[in-house]
């Protein structure tokens, strides 16, 4: 019987019977379902970013509405961000997004070692972040406040959310050292760790944007 | 069990379109141009408000737009309800039917999908063009404006305001007036929720944004008193926010316009000066007038409205903006009155909600400005 | 040592069947099996459609007296936002994808679940909890500034608010999950031989819908935080004075909120176009067009939702391209609807209540949309937007179209769920109720806007003076508004009557082709014990079923059951 | 020399490095196939260039506005 391919890859079931007849130590079933969980986490960061790109749309058209930029708060000009801060901050953050891809790929050479080590930095990098953020926040200049107009409104509420996702991320890679530790992850089951690694890189790629459209422009 | 020989299908195939189906064509070709004529041609006053004799100029467009739409809608509707029905009713399975009775194996047919695609997209381009041309009307007319006046609409009451000898004259709440035959333009803003200021009679209507200032642009044809309707919900009384329109000739506007403004100067009066308290001023100009005046900055250093800065003791700018010496009384007046000119739209005492002590305050902290 | 490579050997590739769920809890409650989701959901759906309807019906008794006496204009403002709110959000939004969508796609398309059951369940659950959250803003005075919740007027009022955009928020998480489960399963999980152009319609609806539930839900998220900030931070999002713009909160909430439309109606255009085929045991004319014309509305939706603000203060020349794209989105919906034109056109229609709801659908439905295109020219917008016009379109687009199709998709697979038919004379006088309720009521909104009765009105005197029939309209529309309740009620009083005594269906009651009716109803909780391989599109009638591996092997050209069938027939050849 | 001077001088040197590294990484990756392979390429390009953008602006050619 002719079974016809789906958009020219096999459908999945027939993959999962050619790879499991062909190697006999791959779990086909493991191979199939960590696909899935791969294109829901793609997903799951495709949808995070129109969360994203939503706020930036307000921050652009409130941006694009207001007379002056950064607007004028009680007679005085706003302040602009520090970017000698700003700037290290995020270098602190961009190094962890190195760090991470250097942890993945030594526990995909079984070098457990070398990955406790690059996790940890990783992990204490994000940190580092955090309280540069928290630093920035206290010292933002004068005039800046959440309740105190667009400027305010827009850097406090996507710098929060962006914040409120690294420590998101800074929790997740906790729980994935204490699991690696524990022996969850095998040499070819770690889908824990990719993930943790896609996730880490894109809440870096988002503060890249942020940096630029808060601290530069 | 004998396994029972499977029941092959049994096509019932049918000679042409169905039977019918010609005399049943026409009959709703009847009933679709009867309509078309009837919406043509007939007044359509049941429909739409005022609509044999059409309240402004849009309104005339308007209504041709909805008419081509009405005769080519209820055409495509009652095309679709009726071969929908009579397709039902033809192809029905019949009672004594056998039970494998199956329908025609026919699953695609190119040509008639793709007359079924270009008819509709050639149907939407012509109602794109005629949109257009109805739209550029109505959005951006030829002539000129002979009166632009504004509307700023309350939590459930519209006010309007004239262009009076200086700065803006409103009208009581309740009365619009508007000359008929003149184009106008009328500028419309809202002091705290998003209304809308909507005439059905002339088929328009404009969103009242707080801090931004929309336009309309009609002239109104016929004479008549007609109601302006809030038509987004702004609160609790939303349902009771109306206002009445009088459309009259030019000269009884003219009349009326000239009696308002002599009754609305005499109860300008003076506002007591004196007692004003420099601090108080501050806090009320920070609180209402920082959005758009630099206190610290010079006449040059605008925001929205020029800085006030020496407002009295500038030697490049001896007088106020609207040529009155900068004395207290002038400044008290400009702020009762608000400005409309050249350089921007200032609000009114009312607008701002200041009341005689925060005027006196004001005028006491504009002058310490030295 | 010799690799031995078997053959092949398709079911043993697939046996892997979790052990059966124990208990009662894990059986019903916090189940993860797609079906016992999906009559979960469904429950729930029905409950909170009773809810909404009586808001609707409580509106309808305050129209009745033009002075509106019946209530005080606050308690009203609290009914229509409520209603508008329950409707959208806690019936139509999950209860089409949540119970159809769960119960029928992982069975259409040969898989044993969905990608994730556990996202699956929680999904479920954070609806009756965004409900609690929602009607517990009744304690604290319920929101009062319409479905749409526009700033600034929806910062002033109580912090009704408040619980508002969080129960929609967490609504937005669980319909953004159910997106992407689906999207996953249906790219993953399809069975072999299933290609993109096999899979049935209702799956391709569902598909189309779930694009639209992952990328446009967030947005809504991203509004409803920025809303929540402001009320309850009093953050200047909003706040005209200090630099923030209400037309923001337009557009970010109508960027997901035209889009949330299409969520209704395209699950919808799945049903009619798997009803259609079945009992007119006619192939589904241009099934390719249709399946494409889905994901052509669900990319367009994303680009049009400024047409509902063309009054509303945004730039003229915006409003053109906004204008062109809407009428572009008619052209695909004009498809689907000629195609199942034609799906009729030479077919042995038999008029079960499934069938007569998708019948009807073609004819209200093709209404709501010409109304559509009246409000999507800008000039004659500026007319109708906010009038009642409006009103009779969304409701004839939203009643007439996506609760007429989810009844018939309930008529339709409510065998397949519970294995017992529903009654059939019931359902067709609960289906003449429904559609003679909704021409009644929805039918005179549309001159009755025209006229000038603008939207959220609780006293409409000045109109009424204005247009003096409007009493007699509104009266008439109070009136025939019950004949929908009755018809709700019949629908319920027949599930829960059939569900004990209801007459046994087997599993392929309307003799229908896609691959759910291939096994037991209601199914075993794995579904397949071997996972079928599919050769063929479903819905050629006079083809032999096209699957290979079936669990038991059916009659190769399935026929509607004696059951379903009105009187008894005898297998008479046509002209013997 | 104030805290800002030093606060640029780190992150300049940082930069370097980092999009070193981060290149080297990117290289070595662009060999392998599948779906999280062409995300982690995707994600690395754009550290990368967020490492540039780093480096201009602790060198004062972005995000000056003395001027």
């Amino acid at each position: 019987m002719a079974v016809e391919s789906t958009f020219g890859q096999p459908s999945p079931l027939l993959e999962r019977a050619a790879v499991e007849a062909r190697y006999h130590n791959v779990d086909a079933l493991y191979e199939e379902t960590r696909d899935m969980r791969l294109f829901g986490f793609i997903l799951f960061l495709l949808a995070d970013c129109v969360l994203f790109s939503s706020f930036i749309f307000a921050y652009l058209f409130l941006r694009a509405s207001a007379p002056t930029w950064p607007p004028v708060v009680n007679g005085t000009q706003i302040g602009r961000l520090d970017v000698a801060f700003g700037a290290l901050n995020s270098i602190v953050l961009f190094g962890s997004g190195v760090t991470m891809h250097f942890a993945l790929e030594s526990w995909k050479n079984l070098k457990t070692r070398a990955f406790n080590v690059w996790i940890v930095t990783t992990t204490l990098l994000g940190i580092a972040f955090l309280l540069g953020q928290a630093h920035e926040y206290t010292s933002a200049p004068a005039g800046l406040t959440w309740s105190g107009n667009a400027f305010g409104a827009t850097y406090f509420t996507l710098t929060g959310l962006h914040g409120f996702h690294v420590f998101a991320g800074v929790c997740y890679l906790i729980v994935l050292t204490i699991q690696a530790n524990r022996g969850v992850y095998t040499g070819s089951k770690y889908f824990g760790l990719t993930a943790g690694t896609l996730y880490w890189h894109f809440v870096d790629v988002i503060w890249v944007l942020l940096f630029v459209l808060f601290y530069l422009w | 069990m004998a396994r029972v020989a499977p029941s092959a299908p049994q096509i019932i195939a049918t000679k042409g379109i169905g039977p019918g189906f010609v005399p049943f064509t026409i009959v709703l070709t009847i009933i679709n141009v009867a309509i078309a004529l009837a919406v043509i041609y007939l007044p359509l006053n049941f429909l739409l408000p005022q609509e044999s004799n059409p309240a402004s100029d849009s309104a005339v467009g308007i209504d041709a737009l909805f008419k081509f739409m009405t005769v080519f809608g209820s055409a495509i509707t009652i095309y679709v309800s009726g071969y929908t029905a009579y397709f039902a009713w033809v192809f029905r399975r019949r009672p004594d039917e056998a039970i494998n009775t199956v329908g025609v194996p026919i699953h695609d047919a190119p040509k008639l999908e793709f007359w079924w695609t270009l008819l509709p997209t050639v149907l939407l381009v012509v109602l794109m063009a005629f949109t257009i041309v109805v739209w550029k009307q109505i959005n951006f007319p030829t002539s000129a404006a002979a009166l632009t006046m504004e509307v700023v609409a309350h939590q459930f009451n519209f006010e309007f305001r004239y262009p009076g000898l200086s700065g803006s004259l409103y009208s009581p709440q309740g009365e619009m007036h508007l000359p008929a035959g003149k184009p106008i333009k009328i500028l419309i803003s809202s002091g705290d929720v998003i209304h809308q200021f909507w005439v059905p009679e002339f088929r328009l209507k404009a969103a009242a944004v707080p801090g931004l200032v929309t336009e309309l642009n009609v002239t109104p044809t016929h004479n008549g008193r007609y109601d302006i309707v809030c038509s987004e919900y702004c609160g609790v009384n939303h349902s009771i926010m109306q206002a009445q329109l009088v459309v009259e000739p030019p000269d009884k506007f003219d009349a009326w316009l000239s009696h308002e403004r002599v009754a609305v100067a005499a109860t300008a009066g003076q506002v007591q000066l004196a007692g004003g308290d420099a601090g108080a001023g501050k806090t009320t100009f920070t609180a209402k007038c920082s959005a758009c005046h630099n206190a610290a900055g010079s006449y040059d250093q605008k925001i929205v409205g020029p800085g006030l800065n020496h407002l009295t003791d500038d030697p490049a700018h001896p007088k106020l903006v609207n040529g009155d010496d900068p004395s207290p009384e002038n400044i008290a007046m400009l702020l009762v009155k608000g400005y409309q000119g050249p350089i921007g739209v200032m609000p009114n005492r009312q607008a701002n909600g200041l009341s005689d002590a925060d005027i006196a305050n004001l005028v006491a902290y504009l002058i310490s400005l030295k | 040592m010799s690799v031995t490579a078997h053959p092949i050997d398709l079911h043993e590739a697939h046996d892997h069947i979790h052990p059966a769920p124990q208990g009662f809890i894990a059986k019903y409650v916090f189940s993860i099996d797609h079906k016992v989701i999906a009559m979960q959901y469904f429950v729930t759906g029905l409950l909170f459609m009773l809810v909404g309807g009586s808001f609707a019906e409580l509106i309808r008794l305050q129209l009745w007296n033009p002075k509106g006496t019946f209530m005080e204009y606050h308690t009203y403002n609290q009914m229509f936002t409520m209603h508008g709110t329950v409707m959208v959000w806690l019936v139509l939004i999950p209860l089409v994808t949540g119970s159809l969508g769960n119960l029928i796609m992982p069975l259409q398309i040969g898989a044993r679940d969905v990608a994730f059951p556990w996202l699956n369940m929680l999904s479920f659950w954070l609806i009756p909890v965004s409900g609690l959250i929602l009607f517990s803003s009744f304690f604290v005075g319920a929101p009062s500034s319409g479905w749409t919740e526009y700033p600034p007027i929806s910062i002033q009022q109580g912090p009704g608010g408040a619980l508002w955009s969080l129960s929609i928020i967490v609504v937005g998480i669980s319909s953004t999950l159910t997106g992407l489960n689906f999207i996953v399963t249906i790219f993953k999980m399809r069975a072999p031989g299933m290609t993109w152009t096999r899979m049935p319609l209702f799956t391709w609806a569902t598909f189309s819908t779930a694009i639209l539930n992952l990328f446009a839900t967030v947005a809504l998220s991203a509004a409803l935080l920025a809303l929540f900030f402001a009320q309850v931070f009093d953050v200047p999002f909003f706040d005209a004075a200090r630099g923030g713009s209400p037309l923001l909160y337009e557009h970010m909430f109508w960027f997901y909120s035209h889009p949330a439309v299409y969520i209704f109606i395209l699950p919808a255009f799945g049903v009619i176009s798997e009803i259609l085929p079945t009992f007119a045991r006619k192939t589904i004319f241009g099934y390719k067009m249709i399946a494409f014309s889905s994901l052509a509305i669900a990319v367009l939706g994303f680009t049009v939702w400024a047409h509902h603000m063309f009054p509303s203060g945004i730039a003229p020349w915006l409003q053109i391209p906004f204008m062109v794209l809407t009428y572009l989105i008619g052209i695909p919906t004009g498809i689907k609807i000629f195609s199942w034109m034609a799906t009729l056109w030479g077919g042995r229609i038999q008029f079960t209540t499934p069938m007569l709801y998708a019948t009807a659908f073609i004819g209200t439905f093709s209404f709501g949309g010409i109304t559509g295109i009246y409000l999507a020219c800008v000039p004659v917008d500026l007319h109708e937007h906010g009038s009642y016009f409006v009103v009779g379109h969304f409701h004839y687009v939203v009643a007439g179209g996506a609760v007429a199709a989810f009844f018939a998709g309930l008529y339709y697979w409510f065998p397949k769920a519970t294995g017992r038919l529903l009654n059939e004379r019931l359902g067709k006088l609960g289906f003449w109720l429904f559609f003679i309720g909704l021409t009644g009521t929805f039918l005179p909104m549309h001159w009755l806007g025209l006229e000038g009765m603008p939207r959220r009105y609780a006293s409409y005197e000045t109109f009424a003076k204005a247009f003096p029939d409007a009493v007699f309209w509104n009266r008439f529309e109070s009136v025939f508004s019950f004949f929908m309740v009755a018809s709700v009620g019949l629908i319920a009083f027949n599930i829960f009557t059939a569900i004990r005594s209801g007459r046994k269906a087997g599993n392929n009651p309307w003799g229908a082709r896609t691959l759910e009716w291939m096994i037991s109803s209601p199914p075993p909780y794995y579904n397949f014990k071997k996972i079928p391989i599919v050769l063929d599109r479903p819905y050629d009638f006079t083809a032999p079923l096209p699957y290979l591996n079936l669990d038991e092997e059916p009659d190769p050209y399935p026929v509607p059951s004696e059951a379903v069938l009105e009187r008894p027939r005898v297998a008479v050849p046509v002209g013997a | 020399m104030d805290i800002a001077i030093v606060e640029r001088g780190i992150a300049l040197i940082a930069s370097i490095i980092v999009g070193a590294t981060a290149s080297w990484q990117l290289k070595n990756e662009l060999s392998t196939r599948g779906l999280d392979a062409t995300a982690t390429k995707v994600l690395l390009g754009l550290l990368v260039i967020g490492c540039f953008v780093v480096f201009f602006a602790s060198i004062n050619v972005l995000g000056n506005f003395a001027s």
